[in-house]
């Protein structure tokens, strides 16, 4: 079970890996929350990929997870797009004027209290305290893809995604970074699931951490975190 | 109203204005289009058909993003009737626009086979007595096809209230604004923990929908009654 | 000619093949079941579209398909009882009746709706809706509907098949009336001679889809060789005047200087009215009748014989007033040597006369 | 007692409080539109359900409100020509016919489902849908398809009045041949008296809800109190015995010993027939008639005389063939110097006697 | 083949087994049910209608978080069902259960109208004629509600083919297993560069559905011709 937002890399790993190894891993992609609530229910699942902290907290309560196997995988960066191509970068500095930026249009964000990217967002926008500014003017998505096509599509003139997304669509225009410190670290938590069957898991789990996954994630933007 | 914050009776406001909206703005389309359906016999039948279709077998959010290169402000119809003071982009009415398309094909289906149920025959001797096609529409077949009217009324009203993939891809979720029942819902149902929250709106939206289905029961019911035994 | 119809259409089990014109006043479509009579009439009313057809109504043409012309049902102005009711079931009776009228814009003159209302015994129903109906009191409602409409012609699809005779009696006169004093042309399906003959002027009979005969009432009814609807339809009709009305209930009529009695009619003294005299009601006498209790007797001239098939014949009298018809049997033609030129008397019962033979007359009745 | 009906309803408009025996053969509701004929065949149909109602066929109580009994309409095994067709439309005719033996796993008759088919004329008709057919055509499948279920009874809602004569005298021998073979039992709605003297054995008049007169039909049709449906409906019903099929077409007939001669019979020497005089067909006379081509003369004497409200009056001759009604005018009464004891003789032509007049002689005919 | 992988096909083919084995298994219920809402008069019947109506109301993650809880394994009904060995969970029997209870309301909807639309007077004479209230149903009403048994089927089939919210909440997306086609647009869209992918997929799905719809309009008019004019 892997979120989403990891598609390409994942699959392109995993087929390297049946591959490589002649086992038939498959991965089921939805967000976070669905897969949580799934592995709650009881789904039949052997490794688990969250796009955030918070669910995979949820889990390791609910004794859900193999104890020792959960480790940080990835990490993403938030960015600032904009549709316009010619869009001045942005010093995305404590105070920034984002809404004076913004003219009266719309910052276009994931769901500010549900989605990671969203909360993740919110938190940055918090840090640098300018979050009570642009607040009103915050239009949010079910998911970080939507929020990127209300940007391309010229809906709203900025908007705040995952690097990883903006990289891939030529329609945007990343015009800054937030600093690594204005929010909490966007890290892919991965863990290997109680009831597990078989060895797979965590050579799967051992070859998501290895070089040539790290290719791919990296191909697609990622820092991968974790030993070297 | 304690068990509720005001965003979220704002949500189910607004979800209630955006469900009625898109109700009673797609009924006459949903009429005409039905009508066109069960009654015209034309090339262009089965496109229309299928077009009407469309939003019941795409994914939500597949829809919604057609709706934003339409309808967006830098859409074609978007720029267009922006001109005119019609804006959807990021409104309660692009809400609506949303809702009323998702639940289109639900409500021209339930026109159409009330009126392919209607006895032509009645429709000839209004017209001999002098009544014009729109006029034997109105007074004859109109009102014979009112418990379907009422049942595409009621269907469309539901799944607009209960719409949400299209409109967030579209209009996005802006409390006060976009903020829907089901945005609200989904918000809360992505975190963790947020189940009861969620419980206590999904309450709201059956009770809400139920006294509808009720109401549209009740119409019915007496208009069946009108036309009952003939 | 008020109306003409010329159609050619094709049916599964039956091609139609008709033409004829409708004088005014009354035409009416005669035959049996399946004939054709209603195809007929829904193509007069634009509801069925003929292959081939040309219907032109007073001038104006209705249909012309090898011109391409086509006016819809709404706009020709033709009301049309049906054969099957289909009254409006989400309205009630009274909307059912003004329909025609509301529709087109114009308003409900009272009085005429209190008439047609009271004629046809239906204002106890107003308030119900046709499903709460009986099968009489639908068709009586269906006919109110097209009346009150104005229309400018009347399709009448076997309109009182679904009522006794109290309530036939009733609505024939007001038929009539309609017929005469408005001036309303009407093409009328009916399987019952009596009616035709009381209300038809001119009278075309369908034999599996085309036309067997046509011509004025008097001539087509009286023709011994017409059987599609059976014997019992050959009759003869005469052109009367009302002389007097008479205490004991008979009303007393000159028939080209014959005495008629007959049950008391409507219609004042000076009147004409055509009174239907069917073949098999008529007895003939060689002397004058005495110690009969039938009253009247008219001296003739046996004009022609027609043996049928049967055991029947028909006489043709030559009298006073007119050609009467007498069916008789083979073995009485023989028994009095009837033939042509033999003088003799036709009887007829006051009381065979039902009131549903005398009509009041609408133009002139021409003998075939 | 066959059928017993016991039965109050409240209509809006109406309330229904009929009671009635029928005995075997057929009970003809006869009543004006609007009377409640039809709700009461209804509720022995089982579709309608009364407030109140008892109702019992050959022994089997169908419905009994008091003690809450009520067999629904399937198993009641009653056939039911409606007054308005209902056929099946997603059925060709065929299936339509056949429907009723279908539906409870019967094989079908091919001998059977022939003659019906053949008898109402629809032959060509049985690859067709009900919405293809004419009028009278939907009526004649709906009289198949009831007749072909084999019921144990037959209700039959004016079954033939959109039918011609010429069919209608094509269809009554059969329905005849059903009350006399088969013993079925039927409960017949009609507004024309000759078809209710012809079927009927028993007759109950409605009127407004209620019986207005019930009993044999010969009692109940020569009754000149008789006026629901006009006083066309007067009649009198006499027995004969058919004595010879002549030549010329005619049968002769032994009513009592009196000589009659009616257009050819279909049943052979020695059969019983019921043959209906209309009142208003007798002319009386005081002395043998002469010279006349009326070929039926019955010597008797008037029993009675009833003067109506109207110009009419009804001469009871009784004669050695049973009694004659003759409806004459009051004119000829006073004429004729007629009353009670005076001799006379019952005249009356040969063709006067429609075939549908003429049925066969099912169970006693009770002289009321 | 060319242009849609091996796992897309996949899609393809579950997308349709579940569409189909939804639509089949839910017509007997949604007919009973319809004729039920339809004919009956009983203290529950709001309920009844309410609860039908309930998958169109909200939002359709809801619906598969209910499913999840109700059918999954460890669910009260999910559990009963495993020990007589029919598994919902994780399977494509669950997305067919999860579009066949979305699309559930569509169905009833039309066949209720349809059946509304009967002329009792012909069941009265069917009954007359010896059938019993089951016989009547299956030769009289029946045939003669066809039209929307036809159109409430399609819906389904289109719905079907089109569900996503409910079906991923509730049976996650395991390409081969429960990798619908509305899923697999899903995934595509959550990475950048899926659009295309995504848009082939759409494709298919929009083909597949317009062949449904105009087999059903097909069959519709055979029904209608049968019954027509009557
Ligand atoms: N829609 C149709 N399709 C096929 N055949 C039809 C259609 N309508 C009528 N017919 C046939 O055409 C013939 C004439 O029908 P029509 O209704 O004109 O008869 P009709 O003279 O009015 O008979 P009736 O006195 O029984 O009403 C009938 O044999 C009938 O079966
Ligand atoms: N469902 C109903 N609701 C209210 N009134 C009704 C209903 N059905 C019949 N009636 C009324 O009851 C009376 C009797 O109706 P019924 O159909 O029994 O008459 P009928 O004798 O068969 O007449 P017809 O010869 O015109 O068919 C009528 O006055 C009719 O208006
Ligand atoms: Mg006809
Ligand atoms: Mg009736």
């Amino acid at each position: 079970f892997a979120a989403a937002s990891l598609k390409n890399a994942i699959e392109e790993i995993v087929g390297t890996f049946n591959g490589e190894t002649g086992h038939n891993v498959t991965v089921s992609l939805a967000g976070s929350s669905a897969l949580a609530r799934q592995i709650q229910s009881g789904a039949p699942a052997d490794l688990f990929i969250s796009a955030n902290v918070g669910w995979m907290d949820t889990l390791e309560e609910d004794g859900l997870i193999a104890p020792g196997t959960r480790a940080d995988l990835l990490a993403n960066a938030l960015v600032l797009i904009a549709a316009d191509p010619q869009a001045e970068p942005v010093e995305l500095s404590p105070g920034v004027d984002l809404a004076g930026l913004l003219g009266g249009g719309h910052l276009a964000m994931a769901l500010v209290d549900a989605v990671p990217a969203g909360i993740y967002g919110k938190a940055a926008l918090e840090g640098l305290g300018i979050w009570q500014a642009v607040a009103p003017q915050v239009a949010q998505s079910d998911n970080v893809r939507a929020a990127l096509a209300l940007v391309a599509t010229g809906e709203a003139p900025y908007g705040i995604v995952y690097a990883t997304d903006a990289v891939a669509e030529p329609g945007v225009q990343v015009v800054g970074t937030f600093p690594a410190d204005s929010h909490p670290p966007i890290i892919y938590p991965a863990a290997i699931l109680a009831g597990h069957e078989g060895a797979a898991a965590e050579a799967f789990l051992a070859y998501l951490s290895g070089a040539t996954a790290r290719a791919s994630f990296e191909a697609q933007g990622f820092v991968v975190l974790g030993e070297e | 109203m304690g068990w509720l914050g005001p965003e979220e009776w704002q949500a189910v406001a607004l979800s209630l204005r955006v469900a009625l909206t898109a109700t009673i703005f797609s009924l006459p389309p949903g009429i005409l289009v039905a009508l066109v359906l069960a009654r015209g016999r034309f090339p262009g039948h089965a496109l229309l058909n299928g077009l009407v279709h469309l939003p019941l077998i795409l994914p939500p959010v597949v829809t919604g993003y057609l709706l934003l290169l339409t309808f967006g402000t830098k859409g074609p119809l978007g720029s267009l009737l922006a001109e005119i003071g019609i804006v959807f982009a990021f409104r309660w009415t692009g809400a609506a626009l949303a809702a009323a398309i998702m639940a289109f094909p639900l409500m021209v289906r339930a026109i159409r086979l009330s009126i392919e149920a209607v006895d032509p025959k009645l429709e000839e001797a209004a017209a001999t007595l002098g009544a014009s096609r729109i006029r034997v529409f109105v007074t004859v077949t109109l009102p014979l096809i009112l418990p379907g009217v009422i049942a595409g009324a009621v269907l469309a009203f539901a799944k607009a209230m209960g719409e949400f993939g299209a409109t967030i891809t579209f209009v996005s979720n802006i409390p006060g604004q976009t903020q829907t029942l089901p945005s609200a819902i989904y918000a809360f149902l992505q975190v963790p923990g947020g189940e009861s929250a969620a419980l206590r709106l999904v309450a709201v939206s059956i009770a809400i929908a139920m006294l509808a289905l009720i109401a549209s029961e009740w119409f019915a019911r007496r208009a069946g009654r009108r036309g009952g035994g003939a | 000619m008020t109306l003409s119809v010329a159609l050619h259409h094709a049916l599964p089990g039956l091609t139609l093949d008709v033409a004829f014109d409708a004088p005014a006043g009354v035409t009416s479509l005669f035959g049996r079941s399946g004939a054709g009579k209603t195809s007929v009439v829904n193509a007069v009313a634009g509801l069925l579209r003929p292959d081939r057809a040309r219907i032109v109504l007073e001038g104006e043409v209705l249909a012309d398909t090898g011109r391409g012309i086509w006016l819809p049902a709404h706009k020709r102005r033709i009301g049309y009882v049906f054969q099957e009711g289909r009254l409006f079931p989400h309205l009630d009776v009274r909307r059912n009746l003004v329909y025609g009228l509301r529709v087109t814009g114009r308003a409900v003159d009272d009085k005429a709706f209190a008439r047609v209302v009271e004629m046809l015994g239906i204002g106890a129903l107003l308030a119900r809706r046709p499903g709460a109906l009986s099968g009489g009191e639908k068709q009586r409602v269906a006919i109110g509907r097209a009346l009150l409409a104005a229309p400018r012609m009347l399709l009448l699809d076997e309109p009182l098949a679904a009522l006794d005779e109290g309530r036939k009696a009733e609505i024939l006169p007001y038929l009539e009336r309609i017929r005469d004093e408005a001036g309303v042309p009407m093409l009328h399906v009916s399987h019952a001679a009596a009616e035709v003959a009381r209300l038809a002027t001119t009278v075309v009979v369908l034999e599996a889809g085309r036309v067997l005969r046509a011509g004025p009432t008097a001539a087509v009814l009286s023709d011994p060789a017409l059987t599609p609807t059976g014997p019992r339809a050959v009759g003869a009709l005469l052109i009367a005047r009302v002389v007097a009305h008479h205490d004991d209930g008979l009303s007393e009529l000159d028939a080209g200087g014959v005495r008629l009695f007959l049950p008391r009619v409507a219609s004042a003294p000076g009147a004409e009215l055509r009174v239907r005299i069917a073949a098999h009601d008529v007895i003939l006498s060689l002397g004058p009748p005495e110690g009969l209790s039938a009253l009247n007797s008219l001296p003739g001239t046996v004009a022609e014989i027609h043996i049928g098939d049967g055991p029947g014949a028909i006489v043709a009298v030559e009298t006073a007033a007119g050609r009467v018809l007498s069916r008789v049997t083979r073995r009485s033609v023989a028994r009095l040597g009837l033939a042509p030129g033999i003088a003799c008397h036709a009887i007829l019962k006051t009381v065979s006369i039902a009131a549903e033979d005398v009509g009041v007359q609408a133009g002139p009745v021409r003998a075939g």
